[in-house]
Parts: structure tokens; C-alpha cells; sequence
């Protein structure tokens, strides 16, 4: 099998590319979908480490249940607001919405 | 009888909460009774106390109120002490503060917002008495703390002119740096000895580490420096002279500038356990008495000379407080409020008759438009110079020269950086007489108003008498005084006096009728009011033996007015609020609105605390 | 879980009962002052239960809850604060044009967040309660969708708020790879038993990130002015007592035992240490030179945070009065000063500049009074609730020895004096000479309603209550 | 390395190299002509017009939006389905704890539905 270590390695990269994309997106919806790759990363380790380490207990498995049905209530907001933001702004560019600095 | 001293801060306090909530309805009139009348009755009470202590000295009386909180052994309450210390500074507080509340009644007649000054008033006056009678180290805090938010008030009284709000804000700034140390101070007393109480802080003082003792003590230093416009926090009292004049009497003589030595004198056990700060203590009050007087003798402005004065006058006693001469800080302490209060007002009547001039050097002859006032005036001036054998200033500042020699602590260079402090006093304040009541008159209205007349009068007899209940051991050595405060303030160790006392007496008296002497030369003769003014005018004439007596005199004036004007020390904050300015432009430029950079910097602040965490 | 432990959670379950109730209501009647009303009943009745419930304390509901003392402390002071927003929200949004009936049930759900969050013993519970907080605030951050500034704000904390949740998660996944369990006791138990677990402390490294962005602590705090500034007043005193004090909460349920188990040094310490000093400084220096009100109160909130940091470091005894203390009266105190702005703005027009400010004492004398009061005890002045809040931690960060802490706090608390005395100030000055005078707070009469007037009178009362006479919260918070 | 990863690996090589055999083998057959005509996007039917990014109407994303979120509830169903059987006892709790919570769902559908949410105009 292969080592738990590579997985956590690829489940790093995955949460880093999410953190990338959030940095560097400037499209809202994109950075949206750079929080989701990033809470996919934390899944993957999840699961993981249930089906190397600790088999026995369930508690990964709902964990990441839970964190998909949480991710896509995250989403289904976000996405209304985004609207909402493309309706106020007329793009939803983020570096042209800073009304508020200072 | 001394189940009332509660009443002594809760009267000016109950006049405070009535003037600010229902005083808008009633009439000015009622006001101005409200206001005056509860400091009165505080002072009535005061004096009630003295009597029963007179007649039954108690050792000490300790009244609690309720307990504030309780968590371990940290249980402050809402607790009075009353002990001989305690008393003679209430007996200052309500009794000169009810005088100068009275005098403000005239002299804040026709401003529209009295009500609003007399809450503040009052309301200064009930913290400071807080301050004095706390039996432990909170309420003592409290009362700090009160007495500087209302100065605040008060100095931004007349918010309208910008200055004066910043100069508000200067003093509470300022004195917010020596608060900062007071109160971490206070909590280090109370890590190291386990309880609040002052006395028994007091009690169990001996028992410090000398590193603890020594903290502490430099801490306790740090909140009294800043309170009593010591340097390097001394900048902000000339400038507090942008309040209305009783306010300044207020703060200079009875209150807020003598928090400081109250302070130290309260807790002189512990810094009797810290002789390094003790000496701290003395130079510090050296050094600033001196600089001040010189400062009080380049200003023109009235007030600022008097701000100087106090300020130097307020160094005199603590370089008293650092060789150990507890009693003779408070004893001048106390002479200094009278006759400091006494020119106060005067010089707020002269102001008032004069239609707002504070100019000294614009001032003059106004000895026969104003009589009363001169003579009240020259008795205050006398006073501060120390007029030898019949003023209250002279034994006050005497006790301390003499001290500041012959005390275990003392030395030679204090007494004499003391010497010439009380030179140079007895010259500005008569060079203050001169130029303001003699020469050449000028257009000035009469006042008559017995609400002046009386506080003055009251007050300059205070002056002159103040100073007969602690004599030298020459003179008698009649010192009830000393007695008096025996129980909580020691006598410093000293060396023996004999014939050497009386030569230190009458280098005392010889300071003070020299400074006279020379204030009427330069001044009174020849008006030298301002520096190239009076340089010009001396040369014009070129009098033989007055040049040389310009070259040692007028010229290190001179030079001493070019560099007292601006303080140093005052850049020094300036720079500390620009960098603060700098670092706040810096981190709002940060705050750049751009959300992509925000997730990057939480993403880095992640980075960063993941890489603490493999590298440590 | 068993029937006879569902009491202890009644104070959490009417307010989420109360919102499934106020869901079906909206179907058969829209009506914003029944939803409100009903909104306020579910937090009484919430606030009624912890009464009730308050006797029999002090045991795991399930493995997922713990519901003792501490938890019933903070839930009080959440469902206080949920019931007063509440009430500010009334008379804010009366002139809002769009359907307000929604916020009422967010801001339940929000609350009832928060309080999972208190309480939880789980890393469950503890995302739940986060997820359920956020989603809610994302929505109410941006309620009044037609104001730019609003849905500004909201965009900002969604995708940052979304950040941080995700690092929280993956912070929880990292220690469940090391130690195989989500429960806070085993997490105890694992980190006193291998301080030096790399993996273990990375993830509880990740977590905190995630718990530092909701208390806007340096340097995660950039979302903060932003937010605080374009959300509707309501939610902006939202986001700082509830959010911040449930996230308060779960860092002391998670880590106290752990800080106060291992050495001063140890690396947790040292991190927590570093980000107590940086809010504090960094937070007071952005604060100084503010002229919106709301920013300035946000830069503010940043230090105060950083204070509470310094009683968390602290720990012992005295840290599990200071918490709840300091937090008490930090909340009445913000709540305060925002239910003032709250009571003179509208969604379409908020008083947010100092200078909007100038003069209020001579307009509306009590709102200028009330504010001046919370501003001081922000500003930690003696007799004021703040003082004593700070006076606990001060006392507790000394009792530890933790004296760089201590200090930078005196510092910097007088830093902060400088910037609440400049908002005090203007509130008592009149418009000076040549400027042009300041439009009056509202264009609409003005009439506070007699909830709101009571919701502030309370507030007055409990600042000066808390000051003066803490015994009998001091007793409640006991720690047994 | 383990069989199962070679495997792996095998298949991953044949997976890729499928394609790009396939490409590359008709790069290298073809003629290369291009024209105008062949460059534009879409050789078959009308020229495109307007931008790529064009709005889709917000009655279609309301409805993917409820879709999502009822959906996904469903994920919490299959394993009350598979531990109710198993579990003995307690049967009665663990039925009605999943029923609140169909029920809340139930009461989130009426909220949306009259809402307007599902109205197609």
C-alpha cells in the first residue's frame, strides 16, 4: 500500500493549491472553489487516516459527512451573495470591490 | 464624631451628581449655592474632625463602607482611614478648595456654563479627598485616576479654543505615562505582599526583597512624578494654565500637583527600604525645583510664572521627601497651598481687572487701582520668598534647607542647589510685584466683591501664621506640627545642629531678602521686562557699575530665558507620538481593502506560525 | 445521550426550535414585528431555561457537548446579547425596503452557533457550531442586499471566513491522523503526553488560525475594519461579542488544561504569547488615527482580544474568573456603544464618522452619556466594568509571572485611552467656528421606542453594576 | 512497490499514452492548410457572436442552489438506513431523531415553496 505519508503529502498540496487559488483568483467564484479545495484536502486526510490508522471507529466517516453537507450549504450562500455582488458591483472581479479600506 | 468622615468625599461627590443630572432645571443661583455650599459643608466637616481629634486623638480611625470585591486575599472596600497625615491634608484639600470655590463663584459669574464647572469642581474635589483618606491601594487609585480625568475636564474647560482642549489632553496624556507606572506599581506591591491594605503594606514592607523594594518604589516614583509635574513629565502644568484660573488654584495648590508627595509620604516605608530611589527621589526634586525657577523667571505670561513656581516649589519638597524630612514636605506642603492659592486668585483679579492681559511686562503700576489685592499679593510673594521670621514660607523652606544638609540622607550641593532655588524664588516673585503693581500705571477696573476679599483675606493671614506651629530648634523649636504627624511620619536621623543651624537660618534669610534685593534692582529700578529689551536699554545707558553687575546677572538670565522657554524634555514626547503616528500610517496602509490580500496574509500568518513550530 | 439529559440543552434548543418555528410562521404570515417578536421569545425563554437548568450543572450531554458551568456562563451572555441585537435590529431596519422577517432566523441560527460552539467537547460540535455561525453571519453581514458596502463586506468575510474554516478543518484532520480521535479530553491527554508531536501540534497550529481569524487576532485580523464597517450595525455588534465570544469560548474549552499543563516556554505558549502582543500593539496602533467610529471600535476589538489573550496565557484560578469577566463586561460594553449607533442609524444612512458624532451631548444628552460611559469602560477607567475586567486579567497575567504581557498591556491600554478620549471629546464639543455644521444624526423624527430605551438603560445599569458591584457575578462565576 | 501499484502505474502509462499516441499520429498524417474559415471556433453552423460569458437566467441557478442543498442531506440517510437495523433497542429515538430532522427539511421545502422559490415565472 502506499505510505500514509504521501497521502498526507498530496492532501497538503491540494489545501496549498486551494490557498494558491484563493490568493491568486481574482474571480470570486474562483476563490470560492479554492475554499473548496481546500476543505477536500482536510476530507482527504480525514478519510485517510481512518483507513490506515484507525479502522475501528467511525468518527472520520461522519466527520466527512458532515463536512460535505456543510460545503455545500457553504456553497449555495456564497454563490447567492456573489450574485448579489455581480447585481451591486456589475462584475465580480475582487480586486475592484475596496469601497472600505484604511 | 468621626462616624462623619464619610461625609467629606461624599458631600462634594452628591454636589457633583446633583449639578450634572438635575442642575440643567435648576437656577444659576442654586447652582452656584450647590456648588460651593457642599465643599463648604466638606471643609465644616473637616474641621469637625480636627476638633474631635484634637479633643480625643484616636491613633487612627478607619471607617468601612462595604467591601468592593473579594477574590483570595485581594479585598478592597470602599474604606476611609483617617490618621494625623490623612487629616492635615483634608483640612487642606476641603479648606483652601472650599476658599477657591468660593472666589470662583465671582469669578465664573457671567460664564454660562457654571453649572457645568462647578460639577467638575466639585467633583475634583471629592476624588482628591477619595485619593487622601484610601485606606487601600484601589480606592487609592481610584482617586489617581479621578483627580486626572477631571484636571482633563477642567483644563479643556473652555473646550471652544482648540489649544486648550490640547493642552487638556497634554496633562492627561502626560500624566497618564506616570499613571501607567503607578499602577503597575501598585499590582507588583500586591504580588509581593499579598494584600491591598496600605498599612498593612506598610507593616509588612521591611519583609521586600531590596530588587522588589526597589521597583516598587521607582514605579510609586514614576505615577508621583508625573502627577506633580516633575521632570521629565513636567511639561504639561505650564500649558494646564489654559483653564480658568480657580482652576489652576485648585490644581496647584490644594490638589492635584501634591498628589505626588502625599503619595510618597504615605508610603514612605516602602521607599525608606529603597535608598537608590530615595536619592532618585531628591535629585529629581533638585534638579526640577531649580529648572523651574528659571523657567518662572523668563516667563511673561502671569500664570506661567505662577505654573513654574509650583512646579519648582513642588521640587523643593520632594528633594525634602528624598533625604528622609517626611514633615517638612507636608509642613511646606501646606504653607505652599496657602500662599500658592493666594497668588492664584490674586493674580486671577489682576487678570480679570486688566480685561484678560496676562502679559506681565504690559502690566504695572497697580498697586492704587487694586490696594486689596496688592497687599494680598505682596503677603503671598513674601511668602514664597521666604521673607524671613514672620511669613509661613520662610520656616516651611527653611525646615527643608535645613534639613536637606544636616539629614543622614542629605548633602551639601542639595542644600545648596536649595539655596539658589530659594534665591532665584525670592527673585521672580518680586520681579512678579514689581513689574504687575509698581512703575508706570495702567487702565485697570476696581474690583470690590466680598466674595474676593474674603478668601484672600482668609488666605493671606494663612500665610503669615501658617508657619508658627513648626519653629527651629533656634527659635524656640515650638513645633506642634511635628508632634503632630509624629505617629506616622519619623523623624530623618540627622546630625546635631547647635550654631550651625543658626548660620543655615540666616543663609536662609539672606537668600531670600538678596533675591528681593536684586528683583528690586533689575525690576522696580530699571523694569527689565523683556530680555533684548532690557539688553538694549542697559547698554544705551552704560552705567559703569551696572555693567559689570549685567555681566553676572543679567547675562546668564538671559541666557537661562533663551533656554527655559522651550523645554527640551517636550520634543521628547512629540517624537514618541510622531513614531506612534508613522507605525499607524504604516499598518492602516496594510488595510488596503483588496480580499486577496487579506487571504494572503492569513495564509502567511498560518505559514509563519507553522515554521515557529518546525524550528523550535 | 438519554432523555433526562435533554433539560440541560433546553437553552440551547428553544432558540433552534424558536427559529424552525419562526421558518414555519413566514410561510402563513410575513410580518417583521411578529418575527421579531418571536425572535425576542425564544431568546427569553432561552435565558429562562439557563435559569432553570442553572441548578443541575456540570456533566457531558452526549460526547459531542459539555454542559457545565463555564458553558452555561457564556451561553447566558450569548443569548443576552442575541435578545438586545435583536431589539437594535427592530428599530435599524424599520426603513429597510426589502423583506426583513429573514434576519430574525438567521440570528437565531447564529446564536444557537455560537452556543454549540461554547459548549462543545467534540471537534463535531465544534465545526457545527463554527459552520453554523458563519453561514448565518455570511448572509446577515450582507442583509441589506441593495447597500454596496454591505455586500462589500459580505463577499470579504465569506471567502476569509471560508479560509479560515478551512484551515480549522484541516487542522482537525491533522490531529485526528495523529492521535485518532476528535474528542477535546483525548486531545488533552495526547498533547500533555507528546509535547513535541509535530503533526499533533501542526494541526492544533491549523486550528488556531482558524480560531484566531474569528477573534481578530494579528495577523489574521485584516477582515476586520472592513466588515465591522460595511455590515449593518446590528450584525457588526453581532460579530464582535458573539462571534468573538463563542470562539472565546471553544479556545479556552480546548486549550486552558493544555497552556496551564505544559511550561511557559513550550511552543504553544511562545505562539500565543507572540499573537497576544501583536493584537495588543498592533491593534491600538491602527485604532489611533481612526475617524470612522466603526473601524475605530474594530481596531479596538483587535487589543481587547489581545488582552483576554494575555489572562488565557495566564491560565490558573484567576483566568477562569478573568475570562468570563472580562468578556461580561467587554460585551455590555460594545453592545452599548453599538446599540447607541444603532438607535441613530438607519440601513440606508449610519452615523459611522467621529465627526457625525460632534456635539450628540447637546442633542440627545442620555445616548451621548451612555456612549461616553461604554467608551470608558473600554478605555478601562475605574468604576466601570471594563476596569475591573482588565484588573482581572491584569492581576491573573502577574499571578503567572508573565510580565512582558502585563506591561504591554498597561502600554498599550494607555495608547488606547488616547483614541476613546478623542471620540469622548467630540461627543461634548459644539461644531466649531467656520466649519460647516454637521447634518443632523437623522433624517427621520426620531423616537426610540420604548424596547430599545430599556435595552440601553440595562446596558447603562450592568456597565456600572459590573464596576461597582461585582460580588454577585463574581460568586456565579466560581469556578467549581 | 506493490503489485496493486504497478498496476496501477501500468494502467496510468497506457491511459496516457492512448491519447497521446492517438494525437500524434494524426498530427503527423494530416495536411496542414489552415484558412480563415478553418480557425474560427465552430466550422459547423453560425458564426458566434457576443461573449462566451453570457448570464444565465437566475431561475435556473435558484433551483440548482435547492437541488444542492437537498441532495446532499440525503448523504445523511444512507447510514442512519444502514444502523437502524443493526442497533437493538432504542429504535424508537433513532427514528424519531431522523424524522425531526426530515421534518425540518420538509418545513424548509414549504418555506422555499412559499417563498415563491419554485415558481417558474
Amino acid at each position: 500500500m502506499v505510505p500514509f505519508a504521501w497521502i498526507i503529502l498530496v492532501s497538503i498540496l491540494l489545501f496549498a493549491l486551494g490557498a494558491i487559488a484563493l490568493i491568486t483568483r481574482r474571480n470570486a467564484v474562483a476563490a470560492l472553489m479554492g475554499v473548496e479545495l481546500m476543505l477536500n484536502a482536510a476530507n482527504l486526510n480525514f478519510v485517510a487516516a481512518w483507513r490506515y490508522y484507525y479502522p475501528d471507529h467511525l468518527d472520520a466517516q461522519v466527520a466527512v459527512l458532515l463536512v460535505i453537507t456543510i460545503a455545500a450549504a457553504e456553497a449555495a450562500v456564497g454563490l447567492a451573495i456573489i450574485l448579489n455582488l455581480y447585481r451591486r458591483f456589475g462584475t465580480v472581479d475582487l480586486d475592484q470591490i475596496r469601497l472600505m479600506r484604511g | 464624631m468621626f462616624s462623619l468622615l464619610w461625609l467629606a468625599p461624599t458631600l462634594p461627590l452628591a454636589g457633583f451628581l446633583i449639578l450634572a443630572t438635575v442642575g440643567a432645571r435648576l437656577p444659576r443661583r442654586v447652582n452656584t449655592a450647590l456648588g460651593v455650599g457642599s465643599v463648604g459643608l466638606a471643609a465644616l466637616v473637616s474641621l469637625l474632625l480636627a476638633a474631635a481629634w484634637a479633643a480625643a486623638p484616636p491613633g487612627a480611625y478607619t471607617q468601612t463602607l462595604w467591601t468592593w470585591l473579594h477574590v483570595g486575599t485581594f479585598a478592597p472596600g470602599i474604606t476611609f482611614y483617617l490618621d494625623p497625615l490623612a487629616l492635615v491634608m483634608l483640612l487642606v484639600v476641603t479648606g483652601v478648595g472650599f476658599l477657591i470655590h468660593v472666589y470662583a463663584a465671582w469669578y465664573m459669574q457671567d460664564d454660562p456654563s457654571i453649572r457645568r464647572f462647578f460639577a467638575y469642581m466639585n467633583l475634583f474635589v471629592a476624588m482628591m479627598v477619595v485619593l487622601v483618606l484610601a485606606d487601600n491601594l484601589p480606592l487609592l487609585y481610584l482617586g489617581w485616576e479621578g483627580v486626572g480625568l477631571c484636571s482633563y475636564l477642567l483644563i479643556g474647560f473652555w473646550y471652544r479654543e482648540p489649544g486648550n482642549v490640547k493642552a487638556a489632553m497634554k496633562a492627561f496624556l502626560i500624566t497618564r505615562i506616570g499613571d501607567t507606572a503607578l499602577i503597575i506599581g501598585l499590582f507588583l506591591l500586591f504580588a509581593q505582599l499579598g494584600t491591598v491594605q496600605i498599612q498593612a503594606l506598610l507593616a509588612a514592607a521591611p519583609g521586600l526583597t531590596p530588587a522588589a523594594a526597589t521597583w516598587a518604589a521607582a514605579l510609586l516614583l514614576g505615577g508621583a512624578v508625573g502627577k506633580s509635574a516633575q521632570l521629565p513629565l513636567q511639561t504639561w502644568l505650564p500649558d494646564a494654565m489654559a483653564g480658568p484660573t480657580p482652576v489652576s488654584a485648585l490644581i496647584h495648590a490644594a490638589t492635584m500637583v501634591t498628589a505626588g508627595v502625599y503619595l510618597i509620604a504615605r508610603m514612605h516605608g516602602i521607599f525608606t527600604q529603597a535608598p537608590g530611589v530615595m536619592t532618585a527621589v531628591a535629585v529629581i526634586g533638585a534638579v526640577t525645583m531649580l529648572m523651574a525657577a528659571c523657567s518662572a523667571l523668563a516667563q511673561r505670561d502671569l500664570k506661567r510664572v505662577l505654573a513654574y513656581s509650583t512646579m519648582s516649589q513642588v521640587g523643593m519638597m520632594f528633594m525634602a521627601l528624598g533625604v528622609g524630612a517626611w514633615t517638612a514636605a507636608i509642613f511646606h506642603f501646606m504653607t505652599h497651598a496657602f500662599f500658592k492659592a493666594l497668588l492664584f486668585l490674586g493674580a486671577g483679579v489682576v487678570i480679570h481687572a486688566l480685561g484678560g492681559e496676562q502679559d506681565v511686562t504690559k502690566m504695572g503700576g497697580l498697586r492704587k487701582t487694586l490696594p486689596g489685592v496688592y497687599w494680598a499679593l505682596l503677603i503671598g510673594a513674601l511668602s514664597l520668598a521666604g521673607f524671613p521670621f514672620v511669613t509661613a514660607g520662610f520656616y516651611s523652606k527653611d525646615a527643608i534647607l535645613y534639613l536637606s544638609w544636616t539629614a543622614a540622607r542629605g548633602a551639601p550641593w542639595l542644600w545648596a542647589l536649595g539655596w539658589f532655588t530659594a534665591f532665584l524664588t525670592a527673585v521672580y516673585a518680586f520681579r512678579m510685584i514689581f513689574l504687575v503693581f509698581h512703575g508706570p500705571a495702567v487702565q485697570a477696573h476696581p474690583v470690590r466683591d466680598a466674595r474676593v476679599s474674603v478668601p484672600l483675606g482668609i488666605l493671606a493671614v494663612l500665610s503669615v501664621i501658617g508657619g508658627f506651629v513648626l519653629l527651629p530648634r533656634v527659635l524656640g523649636g515650638f513645633a506642634p506640627f511635628a508632634a503632630f504627624l509624629r505617629p506616622v511620619l519619623p523623624e530623618p536621623p540627622q546630625r546635631d545642629g547647635g550654631i550651625f543651624e543658626v548660620v543655615l537660618l540666616a543663609a536662609s534669610a539672606v537668600a531670600s531678602l538678596g533675591g528681593i534685593g536684586v528683583a528690586y534692582l533689575l525690576f522696580a529700578r530699571r523694569r527689565t521686562t523683556s530680555p533684548d529689551a532690557g539688553l538694549a536699554r542697559f547698554w544705551r545707558q552704560g552705567w559703569g557699575f551696572d555693567a559689570l553687575y549685567d555681566r553676572l546677572v543679567v547675562h546668564p538670565y538671559l541666557w537661562l530665558a533663551q533656554e527655559c522657554r522651550h523645554d527640551v524634555v517636550d520634543a521628547f514626547y512629540h517624537g514618541l507620538a510622531d513614531v506612534c503616528l508613522m507605525l499607524n500610517g504604516w499598518l492602516s496602509a496594510l488595510q488596503n481593502g483588496r480580499v486577496r490580500w487579506y487571504a494572503g496574509a492569513l495564509v502567511a500568518g498560518a505559514v509563519l506560525l507553522l515554521a515557529l513550530l518546525v524550528w523550535r | 445521550m438519554t432523555w433526562a439529559d435533554l433539560p440541560a440543552l433546553y437553552p440551547m434548543l428553544i432558540p433552534a426550535a424558536t427559529a424552525v418555528l419562526l421558518l414555519l410562521t413566514l410561510t402563513v404570515r410575513r410580518d417583521a414585528r411578529l418575527a421579531a417578536g418571536v425572535a425576542m421569545a425564544g431568546f427569553i425563554a432561552g435565558l429562562l431555561a439557563l435559569a432553570a437548568s442553572a441548578a443541575e450543572l456540570s456533566h457531558p450531554v452526549t460526547m459531542l457537548l459539555t454542559v457545565d458551568r463555564f458553558a452555561v456562563v457564556f451561553w447566558g451572555i450569548l443569548l443576552f446579547a442575541g435578545l438586545l441585537v435583536s431589539v437594535f435590529a427592530v428599530g435599524y431596519f424599520r426603513t429597510l425596503r426589502e423583506p426583513r422577517e429573514e434576519f430574525y432566523l438567521l440570528w437565531l441560527l447564529a446564536v444557537v452557533g455560537a452556543m454549540v460552539m461554547a459548549a462543545s467537547a467534540h471537534f463535531a460540535a465544534f465545526f457545527l457550531g463554527l459552520e453554523l455561525l458563519s453561514v448565518s453571519l455570511y448572509v446577515l453581514i450582507a442583509y441589506p442586499r441593495m447597500q454596496s458596502r454591505a455586500v462589500e463586506a459580505g463577499v470579504k468575510y465569506l471567502i476569509l471566513a471560508g479560509a479560515s474554516s478551512a484551515f480549522v478543518l484541516f487542522g482537525m484532520a491533522l490531529t485526528y491522523a495523529a492521535t485518532g480521535t476528535l474528542t477535546f479530553a483525548e486531545l488533552f491527554t495526547h498533547l500533555t503526553l507528546f509535547p513535541g508531536d509535530v503533526l499533533l501540534l501542526g494541526g492544533v497550529v491549523m486550528i488556531l488560525v482558524g480560531v484566531g481569524f474569528k477573534l481578530a487576532l494579528v495577523p489574521f485580523h485584516f477582515w476586520t475594519p472592513d466588515v465591522y464597517e460595511g455590515a449593518p450595525l446590528p450584525v457588526t455588534a453581532a460579530v464582535a461579542t458573539v462571534s468573538k465570544g463563542a470562539a472565546f469560548a471553544l479556545l479556552t474549552r480546548l486549550l486552558l488544561g493544555v497552556i496551564q499543563a505544559q511550561p511557559g516556554h513550550s511552543t504553544l505558549a511562545v505562539i500565543f504569547t507572540l499573537l497576544a502582543l501583536a493584537s495588543m500593539i498592533v491593534g491600538n496602533l491602527l485604532a489611533l488615527a481612526q475617524g470612522n467610529l466603526k473601524r475605530l471600535l474594530a481596531y479596538s476589538s483587535i487589543a481587547n482580544m489581545g488582552y483576554a489573550l494575555t489572562a488565557f496565557i495566564a491560565g490558573g484560578d484567576a483566568a477562569r474568573v478573568a475570562i468570563p469577566y472580562f468578556f461580561a463586561g467587554y460585551i455590555v460594553a460594545v453592545l452599548a456603544a453599538f446599540g447607541v449607533m444603532t438607535q441613530l442609524s438607519t440601513p440606508e444612512h449610519e452615523l459611522q464618522e467621529v465627526e457625525d458624532y460632534r456635539g450628540l451631548a447637546w442633542r440627545y444628552p442620555w445616548s451621548a452619556a451612555l456612549l461616553t460611559v461604554a467608551l470608558l469602560s473600554l478605555a478601562g477607567i475605574p468604576l466601570t466594568a471594563g476596569f475591573l475586567g482588565k484588573f482581572f486579567v491584569l492581576t491573573a497575567g502577574m499571578a503567572a509571572g508573565r510580565w512582558t504581557l502585563v506591561v504591554t498591556l498597561v502600554l498599550t491600554s494607555g495608547l488606547g485611552l488616547y483614541y476613546y478620549l478623542r471620540v469622548i471629546t467630540a461627543l461634548y464639543q459644539a461644531p466649531l467656528e467656520g466649519e460647516q455644521p454637521t447634518p443632523p444624526p437623522l433624517h427621520l423624527p426620531h423616537r426610540l421606542s420604548v424596547l430599545t430605551g430599556l435595552a440601553l438603560a440595562v446596558l447603562a445599569a450592568l456597565l456600572l453594576l459590573l464596576g461597582v458591584y461585582p460580588s454577585p457575578v463574581l460568586h456565579l462565576l466560581a469556578w467549581p | 512497490m506493490t503489485n496493486q501499484t504497478i498496476s496501477i502505474a501500468i494502467f496510468f502509462v497506457l491511459g496516457v499514452g492512448f491519447w497521446m499516441i492517438a494525437l500524434a499520429v494524426s498530427y503527423l498524417a494530416r495536411p496542414s492548410k489552415p484558412t480563415k474559415f478553418k480557425e474560427t471556433s465552430y466550422e459547423c453552423g453560425i458564426e458566434p457572436s457576443g461573449s462566451a460569458w453570457y448570464q444565465v437566467h437566475v431561475r435556473y441557478y435558484i433551483y440548482a442552489l435547492l437541488f444542492v442543498l437537498f441532495d446532499v442531506e440525503v448523504a445523511f440517510l444512507y447510514p442512519w438506513a444502514v444502523i437502524f437495523r443493526r442497533i437493538d433497542g432504542g429504535q424508537m429515538l433513532l427514528f424519531s431523531e431522523l424524522a425531526i430532522f426530515v421534518l425540518i427539511l420538509v418545513f424548509g421545502l414549504v418555506y422555499a415553496w412559499r417563498k415563491g422559490a419554485l415558481e417558474w415565472e
